[in-house]
């Protein structure tokens, strides 16, 4: 038997027109022509945008499907070209990848791995997509790229900022151009020390789970690094959506700055008790109290409103970047939807170009020529400076940067304000840093 | 010395004296009713009989065995059937079945693990059933659905359910309650017929005075939780404790 | 101490969010016998008045402002609310603060005909129907209801904040002699508190002192006999309907302020209030109310970080493991009656 | 045959029909037509068509015979996956010892939370399961993550200390899960004219497994057994005054349908080693019961019918986007084309939920008894000559 594993359907469709009529029973050998998995045809390119469509994040995932849907656009030639016009590599020329046009599929990952997955595996098997993007969370990510992998497909990661994507679960087939919690920590320590000093004391609440940890763990080791002290560390419930007991002991604990290690809707949930306990305008140890949520979402900011405003957090992108490729970026997808972009657009559109560059500069579709291309690629003019692709981790290094929820919103896109791009020396590690220590990138698996 | 020996019950709920040193003896192959008026505590015994209730104190020993403590499938199990006031039956399994599962339960105990054998390849069973439906005449019933029967119909389906297990003591609880006279007329003969020929033990609490002097061939009256009197139907008519607790209640 | 007294503050708070949840669908199981699993989804309609109000209350105009511009270059087009045209700024900005307890107003009502369209359209079919099926229908309509609201509003929380008069905490630990900030809670979760006591003591008031009351705490007690006493218990079921409907949405309302209401709200604590009912006892309203605080105060105890370090995990499964006990240990729950839902 | 009545075989061979044709029924649309977007024959949906249809058919077991509603089931199909999981870590890819392995352990999962649950019945039970499988899924979320990956799932990786296997491939990758060497991944694809068929390993595997399931199932619905559960749904006082103990039997019951849902588990990380915490939540506990009401409870077939009604929502209908909608009525005039579009649009993609919710109601509303009870109707419309037919067909057992 044959083990063509995954089908590539995109041959198909174009070849099979010809072998028409009441063919016998034949063992497909395409495969083994291109060598791996769902090898496209000569007309066009089909790439699968996981995102998730329901649920919580549903908000953020169509956010990266509109951002998908520019990049399918100006990859093709149409619009105004988006950052291809400020992209330091001039590979691509918009027409398509390689010649061929790209289409598109897409799925909901609900947030959760199994469907993450089962919609990955249908992109492949059924819909011959040769490259898979997309998620809003760390466990998706993980689990998709390890599908990816198995499968002999190059997995672009959307919005994952756990250590482990590219620490202990990185894949050789696994890219990610988003930031991470070690960066995170690495770019608002010293901003924090800066702002509130270097005696203080700090308070975490943790997400129960793996991205909780690997955040709580990276911004504790910085902070602690630049002298602060942690009092203490709660771990809360996934589901939980009143935090009110875990806020209220925070202002009689000795702490003087609430850490809230969460994302989503418990971002906004805890942010929000926490300013209805008064703890902003509270004082502890003579001074006055603070908090800092490490990873900022604007989408998610939004629903915390006014209750963001003078809080300290990271975020990998932002639209009121002043550099071209932002710009450019800001203006083709404001123009197009009527609103700035999120980060998660922001990262999934730059993923899909890396991707068509990287197949052109290869010339190859094939994953293990995309996945060398993209190896300690540097590159610029795609929003965050230049940036490299490290090849012993498949982690994008570049400026963090440190942000402030605005006192005085304009509108409710214009909620945070960048206090300071964090320069990528500082947020660089080395790729066996503790933080990230367990896991082998494996080599890269073409599929068929 | 009878099959059912119950000797000093008591059973109290809250300051309700239920059942107080109640003694009862129900000698083998006779049909014994209790009677009393109600709140009597006939419902309350019935229910310390087959274990749905357990007793202050006293004893009840069945068959030479004591029941107290047991559940009530397993003093279903020593021998002792129960007909209710109204009846239980699996309404929504047919009537074949329903008289299946009892000869199950006399086969194969209490629980046995029979996931794989099929129904149908049980003749045995199916023999069984089918003469007992036949004997209370329900043969041709065999394919419905219980709860589409009639409440006769179900009465006797309860009555088979008992009968196939063959039981040491039959418990019926006022098994003419509620019931039309010619329908009365035919559950009497049904009982008289099944006590003829099977030659069962029964145990009847009944209201209907009628009913109880064409069955019984002794009588234990209750009154207010108290046993009153044991005699033969034809002592118990004439007796003037009697008289005075069913004060009031024609027809004695 | 003192951590001791702030928790019991928080799981009071907490307890009576679960209890005024449990006890609308206590009401409609122990009136209507139904199975609700829309109930959450009640609870989440009722925040989203509250937002569709402060929407109603901000609606604007669009006014060019050539000095600024846009994130794309252009002149900026400032949002100017309508309200601002008719009563100026100042008293337009102060109703627009008022937003949340202005739309207990139209709550009422609105909730009131949600419950009377659902009961009269849907529920009312499957009176007779296997609580299975109950379970279903309802489970497809809180789906429907909360894909409907995500349509419009989307997916993310939207911020609805309390008026600012309510703003910050209040200390109790200065009152009882400890430390300042020893023992703070926020002003509007102890409006919500009191708005909770008072909703639950009018919902048994109305139960305990009308006709109406009577007859429904009959019909609760037992149907049977009252469908044969000849009242028209289907008109009493449908407006039970609507007040159950309506103390959901109240607790939605007043809620929308402690976290910012989104799409499945309701689906995260209907599993919760389930729980509540049941532990509570099926069909006894005391008992969900009790069930409520006891649930509650424990979840905050749980949540303390002395128990977290020696337990692990605690605070995951303490609502669960305290269900599990009880169920255990008082088969009805805590103040069931025998025989409901047991068949 | 096979100790079955003909009626039960001809269902089963019905069944072995569909199953092993599948390939075929799930693909009717010609490859790259506008309607291939429905064609379902691809190895993952077909995979979990059958995986949810053995933990379909034992919740039925459960549920449908005895009237316990168990909320939790869910966790016992997680607790297979995750010892199926761990067994590709330590022992082998092979995927039989696997699956033996997560049949065991969601068996005592469910013994022990069976022996507690069952103590209580009605909704007293339903809460007792769902508490417990909240607190699995919680706990394997979080504090657990050494033993269950936590967020991001268990899966294999690059250092396993595998004891009969090699930790990697020659090429330097994670060996896939085999069955004596055929990779559940396999596949061999036939093209006939335009229609393109799959055929591959691990659903063959998987669909084997529903077969014997159902196999299984008939069995004990035919059994003295099965009767006795029917009996206990029907009148649990009758039960115990005919001498019988209904807590074994319930609990048997309980056991044999936490074992399905284990298989189920153990297939489902079979075809894909990841074992996510997400497998165990209640929302997952109700998807099998909304499967299970929605094909028919008490029926053989129905459960399975709904859970490929529910899986094929999921995936078919959540990828059906704008511009599919577009291709679709590209026929039509510009300004009816994009109102047609606006009108179906907020039923696909992530509209899906609401489609979903929607046919949960119209199904209840309409048909009672579940897709069973609507394929009876529609064949009784075509019978209608036989009235007797009808009749006799309440009161034979369940089928």
């Amino acid at each position: 038997m044959s083990n063509s594993k995954f089908s590539r359907r995109g041959v198909l469709k174009t070849g099979m027109v010809a072998s028409a009529g009441l063919a016998l029973p034949q063992y497909l050998r395409a495969d083994s022509h291109a060598g791996f998995t769902n090898a496209p045809g000569d007309s066009e390119v089909i790439l699968g945008f996981n995102v998730p469509q329901t649920g919580p994040y549903a908000d953020e995932g169509a956010d990266e499907l509109r951002a998908y849907e520019l990049a399918v656009e100006h990859l093709n030639g149409g619009g105004d070209g988006g950052m291809l016009g400020t992209f330091s590599s001039k590979a691509l020329d918009g027409t398509g990848i390689l010649g061929r046009e790209v289409k598109y599929v897409t799925g909901d990952t609900q947030t959760k791995s199994d469907a993450a997955r089962a919609s990955a595996r249908s992109m492949i098997e059924k819909d011959g997509a040769i490259m898979i993007t997309g998620g809003s969370s760390s466990g998706v990510a993980v689990a998709v790229q390890a599908l990816c992998q198995e499968a002999g497909i190059i997995f672009m990661a959307g919005l994952t900022h756990s250590n482990d994507t590219t620490g202990k679960d990185k894949r050789a087939n696994g890219f990610r151009h988003f930031f991470n919690s070690y960066m995170s920590g690495a770019a608002l320590a010293p901003v924090l020390a800066a702002n509130y000093g270097t005696d203080r004391k700090a308070y975490h609440l943790t997400a129960d789970y793996n991205w909780g940890y690997t955040t709580e763990e990276a911004v504790k080791s910085s902070t602690e690094a630049m002298g602060w002290e942690t009092v203490n560390a709660v771990k809360t419930p996934l589901t939980q959506t009143d935090f009110s007991s875990y806020i209220a002991p925070v202002l009689n604990s000795g702490a003087d700055v609430l850490v809230l290690n969460h994302y989503g809707g418990n971002m906004v949930n805890s942010l929000t008790n926490a300013v209805q306990f008064g703890l902003r305008e509270a004082q502890a140890n003579g001074k006055n109290f603070e908090i800092v949520v490490p990873l900022y979402s604007r989408l998610m900011a939004r629903g915390a409103g006014a209750n963001v405003s003078g809080i300290f957090g990271s975020t990998n992108w932002h639209w009121s970047l002043q550099d071209a490729g932002s710009q450019a970026f800001t203006r083709s997808f404001g123009t197009k939807y009527g609103f700035p972009p999120s980060q998660a657009a922001h990262t999934t559109y730059v993923q899909t170009l890396l991707y068509a560059d990287a197949v052109t500069r290869a010339g190859s579709f094939n994953p293990c020529a995309v996945a060398e291309a993209l190896e300690d690629f540097e590159f610029d003019g795609l929003g965050n400076g230049p940036t490299l692709y490290r090849g012993a981790d498949h982690q994008c290094f570049k400026d963090v940067l440190v942000v402030k929820g605005k006192e005085n919103p304009e509108n409710e896109f214009d909620l945070l304000e960048i206090v300071e791009v964090t320069p990528v020396g500082q947020v660089t590690y080395a790729p066996d840093h503790p933080q990230f220590a367990g896991g082998a990138l494996g080599s890269c698996n073409p599929g068929a | 010395m009878g099959i059912l020996e119950v000797k000093g019950i008591n059973k109290r709920f809250g300051g309700l004296q239920a059942l107080g040193d109640v003694n009862l003896s129900v000698a083998e192959n006779t049909t014994h009713a209790i009677i009393g008026p109600n709140g009597a505590g006939k419902s309350t015994l019935l229910n310390v009989l087959v274990g749905k209730l357990i007793p202050d104190s006293g004893s009840v020993m069945f068959d030479g065995q004591s029941v107290l403590g047991r559940k009530p499938h397993e003093i279903n199990q020593m021998g002792i059937s129960r007909v209710f006031q109204t009846p239980e039956i699996f309404s929504d399994l047919s009537v074949f079945e329903n008289v299946m599962i009892p000869c199950f339960a006399k086969r194969d105990g209490a629980f046995r693990m029979h996931a794989i054998e099929s129904i149908f390849a049980e003749k045995g069973i199916q023999q069984q059933a089918d003469e007992i439906l036949n004997d209370v005449n329900m043969l041709e019933k065999k394919d419905m659905t219980a709860s589409s029967l009639s409440r006769g119909d179900k009465r006797r389906l309860e009555m088979a359910m008992c009968l196939v297990q063959d039981p040491k003591l039959l418990l019926l609880d006022e098994p003419t309650a509620g019931m039309a006279r010619a329908d009365t007329e035919n559950t009497i003969n049904l009982l008289k017929e099944i006590r003829a020929q099977r030659g069962i033990t029964m145990a009847i609490i009944e209201h209907d005075m009628n009913v109880v002097f064409s069955l019984a061939e002794r009588i234990t009256v209750l009154a207010q939780g108290m046993p009153l009197v044991e005699d033969t139907p034809d002592n118990i008519k004439g007796h003037p404790k009697v008289r005075e607790a069913y004060l009031g209640e024609a027809q004695v | 101490m003192d951590q001791f007294i702030l928790q019991i503050l928080n799981g009071l708070d907490k307890g009576s969010a679960y209890a005024l949840i449990a006890l609308g669908l206590t009401l409609i199981f122990g009136t209507l016998g139904v199975v609700n699993f829309a109930h959450g989804a009640l609870f989440m309609l009722g925040a989203f008045v509250a937002v569709t109000m402060s929407k109603l209350l901000t609606l604007s105009h669009k006014v060019v402002d050539e000095a600024r511009t846009d994130f794309l270059g252009n002149p900026l087009q400032v949002d100017v609310p309508y309200i601002y045209d008719w009563f100026g700024q100042a008293a337009g900005d102060v109703i627009i603060d008022w937003a949340v307890p202005i739309s207990i107003v139209a709550a009422i009502p609105v909730m009131i005909a949600i419950g009377f369209i659902m009961e009269r359209g849907l529920i009312k079919h499957f009176y007779k129907r296997p609580h299975a099926d109950q379970i279903l229908v309802t489970f497809g309509l809180a789906i429907v209801i909360q894909e409907i609201v995500k349509y419009f509003y989307g997916a993310n929380p939207i911020p609805t904040p309390a008026p600012s008069a309510f703003v910050g905490s209040f200390d109790f630990g200065v009152v009882l002699g400890f430390d300042p900030n020893a023992i703070i809670y926020p002003y509007w979760r102890l409006v919500y508190f009191f708005f909770s006591i008072g909703i639950i003591a009018a919902v048994f008031a109305f139960l305990q002192f009308t006709t109406f009351g009577m007859v429904v705490r009959a019909g609760m007690a037992d149907r049977e006999t009252v469908g044969l006493l000849g009242i028209d218990i289907d008109k009493r079921f449908t407006i039970m309907f609507g007040i159950a409907a309506a103390v959901a949405g109240l607790a939605g309302v007043m809620y929308a302020p402690i976290n910012s209401p989104n799409y499945h709200m309701g689906m995260d604590f209907l599993v919760l209030s389930f729980v509540v009912v049941v532990v509570g006892g099926m069909g006894s309203l005391p008992g969900a109310v009790a069930a409520g605080f006891l649930l509650g105060i424990l979840e905050s105890f749980a949540s303390m970080s002395a128990v977290i370090d020696f337990l692990p995990g605690i605070n995951q499964i303490i609502i669960y493991l305290v269900a599990i006990i009880i169920l255990l240990t008082r088969p009805r729950g805590l103040m069931g009656r025998k025989g409901v839902m047991e068949e | 045959m096979l100790g079955l009545e003909k009626k039960d075989f001809r269902l089963l061979l019905i069944v072995i029909g569909l199953t092993m044709l599948a390939p075929f029924i799930l693909n009717p649309f010609p490859e790259g037509s506008e309607m291939a977007q429905f064609n379902a024959g691809y190895p993952d949906l077909m995979q979990r068509f059958v995986i949810f249809g053995i933990f379909a058919i034992g919740f039925n077991i459960l549920f449908g015979l005895t009237g316990y509603l168990s909320f939790g089931h869910a966790a016992f199909l997680g607790v297979g996956s995750y010892a199926a999981v761990w067994m590709f870590k330590l022992l082998s890819m092979n995927v039989l010892p696997a699956i033996i392995l997560s049949v065991i352990i969601a068996g005592l999962f469910s013994l022990l939370i069976g022996f507690i649950s069952l103590r209580r019945s009605g909704i007293y039970f339903s809460i007792l399961t769902l508490a417990f499988a909240q607190m699995s899924f919680a706990l394997a979320y979080s504090v657990l993550t050494p033993i269950t990956g936590g967020e991001t799932g268990l899966q294999l990786a690059l250092d396993d200390p595998r004891i009969f296997g090699v930790a990697q491939t020659a090429s330097g990758n994670i060996p896939v899960p085999a069955i004596f060497g055929l990779e559940m991944r396999a596949s061999y694809e036939l093209a006939l004219g335009s229609w393109l068929f799959t055929f591959n390993a691990g659903y063959y595997l998987a669909a084997l497994f529903l077969i014997l399931s159902f196999y299984l199932a008939i069995r004990i619905f035919r059994s003295p057994f099965g009767m006795m559960l029917r009996a206990i749904k029907s009148n649990q006082t009758r039960m115990s005054y005919t001498g019988l103990n209904a807590r074994p039997y319930t609990l048997a019951a309980f056991v044999i349908s936490g074992m399905y849902a284990g298989l189920a588990g153990g297939l489902m990380a079979s075809m894909d080693p990841l074992a996510g915490a997400e497998r165990m939540q209640w929302t997952a506990s109700g998807e099998v019961v909304l499967m299970t009401i929605l094909g028919g409870a008490g029926t053989l077939i129905g459960p399975v019918l709904g859970a490929g009604m529910i899986k094929y929502f999921e995936n078919i209908f959540s990828k059906i986007n704008d511009t599919i909608l577009h291709g679709w009525f590209a026929f039509l005039p510009d300004g009816l084309e994009n109102f047609v579009v606006a009108i179906i649009h907020p039923f696909i993609g992530k509209g899906w939920h609401l489609t979903l919710g929607l046919v949960f109601m119209l199904v209840v509303i309409f048909l009672p008894g579940g897709l069973v009870q609507g394929g009876q109707k529609i064949a009784a419309m075509f019978r209608r000559k036989q009235p007797e037919d009808a009749q006799s067909k309440a009161t034979e057992p369940a089928e």
